[in-house]
């Protein structure tokens, strides 16, 4: 160890990260010590970083810890958990500079595999374990409870709180919380007997937490589906959506069992493929379910065709889309947002579609609620666009909340009661100046308002046609619906500097976390940006406003070609110049960092100082 | 929910059925088939079926592919919901729409394009759900609105109209049903209504999933010597196992036949299925035999038409999901949403 | 006939529209009068318009004569040949006041069913049938060759040409020659007897057609797959692109056979469905088969998935996509270019593909030929894109040339030898900056040069790797690549208007011929337009430098939503509002007076007058 | 083409083949799947049938789909090229690839999921046109690279590891081969490679379209009580037809066994298959037999094990297509580019 390095000394600031191996059993532990930090009050957000393998291949938990509440990704690592001997040297070079290093120091090893400005904090980790365990599966386990337990007397953590946690997760499990809470103790005495003392990096009580919740974007996706009134779910696994889907059969299994019967107020199937399961979702949507699918890029390629059958034949339907590295195959277990142009213009022909950009898990519980009222109100394909890093990843955000007044929007179906009262139904006739006509569910009346759907062109009665006028009138229509939506879905969110500013910034999904905190360390070094969160497509007047407030404006994007900007200018016919993109798409998680130094340097580079607004 | 009908201008000799309703009530817009096509007479079968099990029009949904055959559905039952979908992938769509009503009577109409070409997968998948439907394959051997390629039906060595040997094995919907689990598996022939009527009812009141293959020469592009799927091919090659009769509750049962030439099945719904044997020792109960004999009169180059088999219990995917009665897409807010008291407790479970 | 109504006279300009009945051998009879027109030296254009459907619907064949030799759809009718009584009235409003009627007399109608403002020519075509044949399909066929001989007395077409025509035809069928002959007689004497004497339409012998030739797109793009050197081929059956594949087999049979075992030079596969096409010809290309697929919308919908792994694994393709009215099954018959996004950025993730655009049946084959030495040197799955209107219709056009001393250009395979060498092999090495790679096919080498294809992230020398720099730094040589492309791909044509302007229009595929007439209606109007001819995307910058020299463009497509403007604004970041997007979409063929009125209009509307250049 | 190899460093103890490679360059990457994976077993099968048959390794193109059965391919051949498609279509770019090259040697792997489920109408259609081509499925009745969800081959009524209960029938896919014309159909299990081994050099010789489906227990998430796919169940009711000897010209053959206990089949390349009988009755040269035969046993809870049919004369694709002999990869322009001359004609042709 040079001299000159300080150890880091942090208190509710730091990043700690957890090297592991895939299938080892670790997502338990490491689960519990981010946990464990929240209920001391003090915000933390953790990240997992897997391979597309099942076991044996490297996997790391990332957790950073923020009094602050920076929930964003930081970048960096201050306190490594270097528990995979085949990442050992990539784990090392993490560490900043005075940050540390803790391993299983059951093997020795040489002086030149470690680092001499880093912190090294040697447990043996095996050792102990196969002094006390017998079982291998035991000895693998505990292992990574046992380190739990070496970080809560290294980093403060308070035993009763992990103790809480560990009952409240095995319940009524006497003996495997007692198991538990042995080998968090072997660890704890572990570390204050080989370390002696706390480290630098300090986790102290604090109330910042809040009322908040710590729950996955698929998680809570699959619990607004149950709120949003969805019935029918047909999907195919995929990563990272499956998870989703798990979640609705879960709290389907809760909350949708008639308390009479008991059966099932819901359907769900597993399809043979993804044209089989939007298939299935475009099925039951026409005969009148709220229905969805989780997927992600590959599925959404496959369910193109049945794609622009539901914009064109109109019918309700909501695609959950996690969307992770592309193209093809690309990085499964990735992070982008590029699948925006693959949903916004699915399909062959001229077509467009609605998109939902929540920005965290507790957006997804109700963007994903909200969609099916969209899909239902405007008849036509609703994609809630969710990332790998929100639908995988445990985030604290707000509690969810339900506003018991309101009632599902059904749209415009016609009844029976409409029919035999003489109410003209025509499919596709435009009643009410919005684009959006009435439907009839099948069944309805024995004599009245059935009609035949088609993807062929046909007249507003729903009659076939192949009269050029009638199809282009239907065209328009479709147009004229998608500017009814754009006032339908939600607005974008504002947020003005704190100075008045000739610069803008755009963003949207999972960048606004990061986003939040790369504004503040903008303000800090002088640079004053509005900023917009565009929360759906079509996009609400109020995106285009911004625009031509600000002389240019940045867009932050998780995807290689600015999938976004595309929409942004083509629909809003704006100057591209006056977009500057912001890309990230390597897959990892975009930091407050990447945005405030991208930003940065173009700000300094186009020497552009941020001015009065023009008009305002 | 029942209406009154309104009366319509009917021709005075088209007697109407036990609910009502005339044998024109179940028919649809004018047919844009070719003269002779098949397909028409199954349609005119259709009619005859739903009019003669009394069926409210609007009880039915109807959807199919794209083809000639999956155009039909526009030509009979007129006051049924009908849905055109995608080439080849019917089977999910209305699975979905199963799923969605439990209510409704599914007729799925398919060609041998649409389900066993390019939507092979789909029909099996299908198929192995339980999917409770009437599934009817309008089987012409060809693309017929694509103009007459060879579909997967296609049999080995038999030859297009502009004269190409067909190489590839040709796939029977039958014995893939058959292994994929269909509770109720038939063959039929375009051109005998006699036949073809009472499996349809047959099918309708089944309960399960019931496929029938309907055998329905394409007269402009298959109907050539050296097709095997021509009238007169058919016609010569048809080997037919039984012949069937329904009856329900209401109707009188007659029975004078000579032991052993008939078998009867009650079906779920109290129906009963006379089959009149015309070979002795099939009995449809057995799908391994079934299977079996398919391909040896296959092999002895027959087409095996008739009831080929059935489970009168079938399960149905509704059954295995234990999803509530009634249509799941009508249930209201109460039924679904569980509030916000189920949600404190969520909220407070993820602290 | 009010007595104001002059019948009109025209020499070698006027249009001829047949109204038939699908299925009713019409097609035989309506193309013989087309190819007459040719052989009497008078350029002429023919187009079907019929439905989706097989027999008894309505179906039309338009041909436009004109001695100046516009080949684009002019619009209306000078000349009915009326012999559908399903769409009479329609048929009949189409007619130009002065133009004439052509109808079967047979069975009388009410003066009502007629108009006063046309010309009435009947003949009583059926009943001259059943007096001279007994069987029902002859009667049926022989009418359509009678109202040929028919029109041969009306307009002035030579018989002899007709004789020859018809001769050719059925080769040595003396037979069928004969009763062909004989049919024509018995409408010419009909029409001398009937009608007295010639109309005011006539065909004067020209030499204006020189060694043009006749041929549909599909035809002409199936003989260049031969001449490009194809020798895989799967597909589905779909309207409007079965045909090419048909050409190309018919062209194979004639022309691929070994001279001495006989035995194929190719293979040919109907596919069980889109997936499955696209997939043999992913397989064959990347197995060193130049391979192609040809479909339509919904084909290329459903081979979404793929074209991202061919664009990601970089695997030749070449598709033929014959554009129909989308979306979803919308007018399979009717003609849209409106699959121009779906397929430049087709699949999901972030990819961009190579699209060529030919104007007509020449250049489908030209290009057709050209797009196996795109795929291969670009190692990239490259799109023919073709529309009804080129596929499914004969063109007159220039007669085929190959350049006999132009080799296939393979693209970058290292051999056997280069391995053997010791050269350096990385599947995904940039080697020569242009961002192409080389590729080795399966079987080379014993021990060296084989890989692994993936659509998974991997490294220069294919390895699997999800490390985010490996992952970007390959996506970013992609988009490398693909500014190769743009100085591979055919350059842009560009006409220079007679005056200096600021404004230009650009236009691509089926547009060419309707805009060249035009160009030379708004030229006689004093609206001058430089105009400029995409052919191929990516874009060169040519298009870009066009714009940028003009204070505005026009832009004309053939879809509702701007698609081509869509990817000029984005890849050209080129500020929309200068581009002003004329849209014909409703799956008719476009006319010159279209584009001439949408652009006058504007010009006057926006009181725009054509100025100086601001900077050449 | 041959090449002077370059020497290894190989261990002493690995004894070169006839063309002087050992096992290891039939080897490739590390595997990645759970320790005990069947799947591991079968690469290692493969290497060997490899070996022992003295391929080239650069002779044999390796494809799959996507799942972990699907990764396998990079951790054998290392020396082969290979391709990891997409989910369920590697039957479709096999194909493509054998149009493109018919000299090579097609190996494709893949999954239940990717083969059965979604990947079953390309699976079928690939057997139904005469591939030639060998065809593994690594059948584990789960998918595990998604967790554990079951796939179309699942047994209804065999239960997930958390406890659910499979509904659906579930599909064969050899009994699916052997309706859509595969002209080899095997099953095996990857804890057998004795059996194995045998049937992949068996399936490599073949000539036509060889389909194994191979039971290949998934350890982490289909190997427990309630499974029909664990190493336990699959031992239990392994139900071996016979036992196979392949004897190639340059083998002398043994033929010291009571009569009647041995079949020998005569391969169109030369070589011999020994049937060891274990059942009687069982030949597996009759389709509609074996066809019976696996769905009567499988009523009875048994796997069937074995070569289950072979047509020792099997019919290809390029057969069908009568293609020129050699890759059509490599005609040169000379083949393929029928010049001015002709290409005048057709103009002429065209005026
Ligand atoms: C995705 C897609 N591919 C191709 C087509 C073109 N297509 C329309 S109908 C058809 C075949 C229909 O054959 P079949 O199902 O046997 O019906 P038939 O016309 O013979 O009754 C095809 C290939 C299409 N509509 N969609
Ligand atoms: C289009 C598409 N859908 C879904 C997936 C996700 N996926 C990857 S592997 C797999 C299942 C693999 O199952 P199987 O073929 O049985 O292989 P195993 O992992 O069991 O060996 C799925 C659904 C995908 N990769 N592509
Ligand atoms: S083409 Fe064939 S299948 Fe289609 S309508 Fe005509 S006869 Fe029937
Ligand atoms: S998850 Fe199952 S199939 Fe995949 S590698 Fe592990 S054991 Fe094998
Ligand atoms: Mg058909
Ligand atoms: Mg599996």
């Amino acid at each position: 160890m040079s001299t000159t390095i300080k150890p880091l000394q942090r208190t509710n600031d730091f990043v700690v990260k957890f090297a592991n191996v895939n299938g080892s059993g670790s997502a338990s532990a490491n689960g519990l010590f981010a946990r464990a930090i929240l209920r001391m009050g003090v915000p933390a957000s953790a990240r997992n970083i897997f391979p597309s393998n099942i076991q044996g291949l490297p996997t790391w938990y990332e957790v950073r810890i923020s009094g602050q509440g920076w929930l964003g990704r930081r970048g960096g690592v201050d306190l490594m958990v270097a528990m995979n001997p085949q990442t050992w040297d990539r784990d090392l070079a993490e560490i900043e500079p005075g940050g540390y290093l803790f391993y299983d120091s059951t093997r020795e090893l040489p002086k030149s595999r470690f680092r001499d400005d880093i912190f090294i904090l040697g447990i043996p980790l095996t050792a102990i374990c196969n002094r006390e365990y017998t079982s291998p599966r035991e000895r693998q386990l505990f292992k990574n409870v046992m380190y739990l337990g070496a970080l809560a007397f290294l980093l403060g953590i308070e035993l009763a709180v992990i103790d809480q946690l560990i009952a409240d997760q095995f319940a009524s499990k006497q003996k495997l919380i007692d198991a538990n809470y042995k080998a968090v103790r072997l660890g704890y005495e572990a570390a204050r007997t080989q370390v002696g003392a706390p480290i630098g990096l300090h986790v102290e009580r604090s109330d910042a937490v809040g009322d908040r919740i710590f729950i996955d974007g698929n998680a809570a996706a699959g619990l607004g589906c149950v709120y949003g009134g969805a019935t029918v779910c047909a999907w195919y696994p995929i990563t990272p959506s499956t998870s989703l889907v798990e979640s609705f059969t879960d709290y389907c299994k809760q909350l949708r069992h008639d308390p009479e019967t008991g059966r099932a107020n819901y359907a769900i199937v597993q399809a043979e493929d993804e044209l089989a399961s939007i298939g299935m979702v475009v099925g039951a949507g026409w005969n009148g379910a709220r229905a969805f699918t989780a997927t992600s890029g590959p599925g959404i390629s496959l369910m193109q065709e049945f794609l622009g059958l539901a914009y064109f034949a109109e019918i309700p339907s909501v695609l959950f889309n996690i969307q992770r590295g592309g193209p093809s195959t690309g990085m499964p277990t990735k992070t982008q947002q590029s699948d925006v142009l693959s949903c916004a213009y699915a399909s062959h022909g001229d077509t467009k579609h609605v998109l939902l950009f929540p920005q965290d898990p507790k957006e997804s519980f109700d963007f994903g609620a909200l969609s099916f009222d969209l899909a239902e109100r405007l008849q036509t394909p609703v994609f809630v666009m969710m990332d790998l890093d929100i639908g995988m990843n445990e985030w604290l955000v707000d509690p969810f909340r339900w506003d018991e007044t309101r009632g599902y929007d059904r749209g415009k179906i016609m009844t029976a009661e409409m029919l035999e009262a003489g109410k003209d139904f025509g499919r596709y006739l435009d009643v009410d100046g919005d684009g959006i006509p009435f439907r009839t569910l099948p069944g309805t009346h024995p004599a009245r308002g059935a009609y035949f759907t088609r993807g062929t062109s046909r007249d507003p009665y729903a009659k076939y046609s192949e009269l050029g006028s009638v199809y282009q009138a239907n065209m328009e229509r479709l147009l004229k619906k998608f500017r009814t939506a754009a006032s339908l879905v939600p607005a974008p969110v504002v947020h003005r500097a704190q100075q008045e500013t000739n610069a803008g910034i755009l963003y949207y999904g999972s960048t606004s976390e990061p986003m939040r905190e790369a504004l503040s360390q903008l303000e800090a070094q002088n640079i004053h940006l509005d900023a917009m969160r565009i929360r759906a497509f079509p996009f609400n007047d109020e995106v285009y406003r911004f625009i031509a407030e600000h002389d240019f404006v940045f867009l932050v994007e998780q995807n290689r070609d600015a999938q976004l900007k595309t929409l942004l200018v083509n629909e809003g016919e704006i100057d591209p110049s006056r977009i500057v993109s912001l890309l990230h798409y390597d897959g990892s998680t975009i930091t407050a960092k990447f945005i405030s130094r991208e930003v940065a340097s173009r700000i300094t580079a186009s020497n552009v100082k941020p001015m009065k607004k023009v008009a305002s | 929910m029942t209406y009154l009908l309104k009366p319509k201008l009917h021709h005075p000799s088209l007697a109407p059925n036990a609910l009502g309703y005339t044998r024109r009530d179940y028919e649809g817009a004018i047919s844009t088939m070719c003269a002779g096509c098949g397909h028409d007479s199954i349609s005119a079968a259709l009619i005859q079926t739903c009019y003669e099990l009394d069926m409210e029009p609007h009880r039915v949904a109807k959807l199919s592919g794209i083809g000639c055959s999956s155009k039909s559905p526009d030509y009979f039952l007129g006051n049924s919901h009908g849905f055109n979908t995608v080439h080849g992938r019917m089977p999910s769509v209305l699975t979905g729409a199963n799923l969605a009503n439990r209510d409704l009577l599914y007729l799925g109409i398919s060609g041998d394009g649409d389900s066993a070409s390019i939507g092979l997968g789909q029909f099996a998948h299908a198929m192995r759900r339980g999917v409770q439907m009437v599934y009817v394959v309008e089987n012409n051997g060809v693309y017929g609105l694509t103009k007459g390629q060879f579909s997967a039906t296609a049999d080995k060595g038999s030859k297009s109209k502009g004269g190409v040997v067909n190489e590839d094995s040709a796939i029977d919907l039958c014995a893939l049903a058959l292994q994929m689990g269909a509770t109720f598996v038939a063959r039929s022939f375009s051109g005998d209504k006699g036949q073809l009527v009472p499996l349809l009812k047959a099918a309708f009141t089944h309960g399960g999933t019931a496929f029938i293959d309907v055998l329905s020469p394409c007269v402009t592009f298959n109907n050539h010597a050296g097709s095997t799927k021509s009238y007169d091919f058919v016609r010569e090659h048809n080997d037919a196992l039984n012949r069937l009769d329904i009856f329900f509750g209401k109707d009188e049962i007659v029975a004078d036949y000579a032991p052993g030439s008939v078998t009867d099945v009650r079906q779920h719904d109290g129906s009963i299925l006379r089959l009149h044997k015309l070979h002795d020792s099939y009995t449809p109960t057995d799908r391994i035999h079934a299977m079996r004999y398919l391909e040896e009169r296959k092999a002895l180059g027959q087409i095996v038409t008739g009831l080929l088999y059935m489970d009168a219990t079938p399960n149905t995917l509704h059954d295995n999901l234990n999803t509530v009665e009634g249509a799941l897409g009508i249930l209201g807010d109460k039924a679904l949403c569980p509030g916000q008291g189920n949600l404190d407790k969520i909220n407070a479970s993820l602290r």
